[in-house]
């Protein structure tokens, strides 16, 4: 299980194709990668706030909560803060399990709780200034599936 | 006992962190002596159902005890992924 | 959209990477792999036998589905044939969409259809001889969840 | 037409295809005449729950119409992914 919280880019096929090599006894492995995205055309970047310590900390509960709940080979957790431009990376999870299901519920749980229980914040920045994104109530509402 | 601010709550009250000297009992006589400071105190934490707070970097309620705790920070609901 | 069907080995890390790469429209890019597990500590190799023809224009099918039922920016369908040792990647699928929700719910049900439903058969090869994978109850109650 | 077998349908016919000139105007029809052909192809067929079918290369049902088909394909589940 490896939890990274950091500024610099992270490659994504390197991590991911790591992971998942020469796994013997998981058959199953899941990725998420978050991409910054241009919602309405007018992003520039977006800025993630962090708090250094808990961040760690915090990632590090959900994925060992994640490997309590299913039957899980692995987990990798990356995320980025500071400035991201469009089309860059944010963050990635994997997971690896025996069977796909868990692999998948796994991965699902570890997005779900890193969106709003690990402590980032992001702030849009556009050609009208930079705003803070709101919590969406979908998100908290995603927590009571598991 | 270190007090810290993220995201739009640092900006409002316009410092990331500070040393604050409290007999606080829970967060929320921390909060009413931190409204008590400043407007802009005052104005960062006129909506506490807005905020979320951690004692000790664990997420916590507002009504946690302050007992022991070294850092205490508060911040909006989490956006991460 | 891409449907890929080969023999050869796959470089899972280069395809998903060069799937995930600069969008900026979706932000969500979920990735599924399965490898030759060993299940029972006997198995010397996995042995896939498909139709060739019908496997591509199933494997489309099955794609073009999931674009009509979630809102998917892409989607990636790699799937090996032949004989494979312990640990070689078997396939993958891939899918981009703006929000996690549908990447997530396409991938899944991108491999729920492809286990049941695309012409692929497997055999374990062990030290008693080789055997033919039996479908699972399971997998075929999945196809329910659709 | 062309009939295909896969998997334990080919083994235990022994063959992966083969030419078959028939009148058979559903899959079952064609299931019947194959049966009565050799034991290899009655023991193959013995159970049609544990087959599947193809038509010129989609799947469907053994109530299935042949009219117009080129191409037939027995095999059992799949076991893809």
């Amino acid at each position: 299980m490896r939890v990274v919280v950091q500024e610099a880019p992270f490659d994504f096929g390197v991590e991911a194709a790591a992971f998942a090599e020469g796994r013997a006894v998981s058959g199953a492995v899941v990725t998420f990668t978050g991409i910054v995205r241009d919602v309405d055309g007018g992003l520039q970047a977006m800025e993630i706030e962090h708090y250094p310590g808990m961040t760690e900390s915090a990632l590090t509960d959900i994925a060992a909560e994640a490997k309590t709940r299913w039957s899980l080979e692995d987990a990798l957790v990356i995320h980025r803060h500071g400035r991201l431009e469009v089309g860059e990376m944010i963050m990635m999870v994997a997971t690896a399990a025996r069977h796909r299901k868990d692999a998948f519920e796994a991965a699902e749980f570890l997005m779900d709780y890193l969106k709003s229980r690990a402590p980032f914040w992001k702030r849009e920045v556009t050609a009208d200034g930079a705003d803070w994104v709101a919590a969406r109530d979908e998100d908290e509402d995603a927590l009571t599936r598991w | 006992m270190d007090v810290l601010y993220f995201a739009w709550v640092r900006e409002r009250i316009g410092i990331p962190r500070e040393a604050v000297e409290t007999q606080a009992g829970t967060v929320m006589d921390l909060v009413e002596e931190l409204r008590g400071k400043e407007e802009r105190y005052a104005a960062a934490f006129a909506d506490i159902s807005a905020l979320r707070v951690a004692v000790d970097q664990q997420l916590t309620d507002f009504d946690a005890s302050l007992s022991g705790a070294r850092e205490v920070a508060f911040f909006p609901p989490m956006t991460g992924g």
